[in-house]
């Protein structure tokens, strides 16, 4: 399965609002309800292994999942899914995810990736991640 | 997909108004729309009557008889990219934009309704076989003009022409 | 003219908040005021239409529009358009919208598409629609 | 450092309320709180200029800052950034921007771009800005 995305959640803008709290690359539900929930991962490359194959398409995948303790299974909320066929050129490119989910207390959110490489992980205003009760 | 059936049936069933009337929320009646062109700006205080209707402020429109608070904004033309006006935006009209002169359009799809100019191609050593008009580029003749030689898929003036190839299109010119 | 995105509203991911209802393809305003909405559509092709015609640039638009009652022309609320190049080859491209927009009760929003045969359905996390009030 | 972008807060569907005002091309946070702040760009090209230039890689950026009087630098909050390799066709790329920020009283946020010839402001469905207070 895909892997998932750490959060630097103390320093800068990173956040969490009204007591959601991260632990163990999850945002953890405090209270049942409504929550908007969003993530924007920027992808950039190519990484040094894709130039070699010249021109090829890459799929960008990104999915806001949910665990919960009494379900084994993770599922998947939002997935925002792109191809990318840039030919070796350098390529950036954003992916925004947002919705109104239904979560109970204790259920844990994370953002998985197609590949951790491409992520830009350079600035916090890139790639972000967060969710407000409604 | 985010939408579930409602549970209950809302709280109150909106009242239907008498044909050519509007129900208005804010007043909680039924008043007549304003004309085109203008909106309203305060909800009739006798049933089925006119409220306070304005004109649509300078940059706004309304196509139709309305009870809208607000009119809409106008569109603007791209001038950045070669666009001009073809009538503007008035109280009961969007604005229309077309090309530049010198320019035709290129459609995003088949209805045409976003569109960007581009240079119509100057058939320089041709003849003109069509014009470049609104819609379609200028379309150049494939022979090259009198005193022009062809060079690949150019036409090359003949005075510029080196002697050894000097063919026959330029005989009078290079003799 | 734009073609009109049906929605399921029973199962799985699908629901709204604070009483909107749907109905005939559009989620209807239950009480007036300031709604932020917001909509994904995830495009896929070509479809086998288009690829004959070999590297063509293919138009993808997304709008969410209001439809009034009393009023006969639909209102273009938010519009997300953008161009693809992809020469033939697999491609998939989502287009996220949304913001706040002033609503009354009795209005109906929904979600229109340059082609709908480019529209991919498989999944809901994919492609959503959805509104809440503030 | 970006051109800022100028917007319209009266007319069609912008509107301003709960005091969150509008001037010299920023929102002005009337009360301290935690936002959610969004922002859509659509961009379009080529503009004649680099049409000349063939195919070249265009690099679309748009970012929303915060300027407080407090700190003499504006602070970058929420960045997209996408490469752009269209060789000369037409062209159209929205970027969409959202997330929740914590602002204090005064707190002026603006939209700034990498090139704002690029920007198509021709209508308000396709660039907006806003933020409402969780």
């Amino acid at each position: 399965h895909m892997p998932i995305l750490q959060w630097e959640d103390k320093r800068g803008l990173a956040f969490t609002k009204n007591n959601l709290s991260y632990s163990s690359n999850a945002l953890v539900i405090p209270v049942s309800g409504d929550y908007y929930v969003y993530a924007q991962v920027t992808f950039r490359g190519p990484v040094e292994s894709d130039s070699r194959s010249g021109s090829v398409i890459t799929k960008l995948t990104e999915v806001i999942t949910k665990v919960t303790d009494s379900y084994p299974e993770p599922t998947q909320l939002l997935m925002g899914t792109k191809t990318l066929n840039e030919g070796g050129n350098a390529w950036l490119q954003p992916i925004y995810l947002g919705a109104v989910i239904s979560l109970e207390v204790g259920d844990k959110l994370m953002v998985n990736v197609s590949d951790i490489k491409l992520v830009d992980y350079t600035n916090e205003h890139k790639t972000f991640f967060g969710a407000f009760l409604l | 997909v985010l939408v579930q059936p409602l549970l209950r049936l809302r709280r109150h069933a909106r009242r239907s108004c008498p044909a050519g009337m509007n129900w208005v929320e804010s007043a909680g009646k039924c008043c007549s729309p304003c004309p085109a062109g203008k909106y309203l700006s305060e909800p009739c205080t006798i049933p089925e009557k006119h409220g306070v209707c304005l004109d649509c402020p300078p940059g706004t429109f309304r196509t139709q008889p309305n009870t809208f608070s607000k009119c809409q904004a106008c569109h603007e033309c791209d001038q950045q990219a070669f666009q001009t006006v073809l009538s503007n935006c008035s109280t009961t009209s969007n604005v229309a934009c077309g090309c530049e002169p010198g320019h035709f359009r290129v459609c995003f799809d088949k209805h045409c309704s976003e569109f960007s100019c581009k240079k119509c191609q100057s058939c320089t050593g041709r003849l003109i076989q069509q014009p470049c008009s609104e819609s379609q580029d200028t379309i150049c003749d494939s022979t090259c003009e009198p005193d022009f030689y062809r060079e690949g898929d150019e036409c090359r003036p003949c005075r510029t022409s080196p002697p050894d190839t000097c063919g026959k299109e330029c005989q009078k010119v290079c003799g």
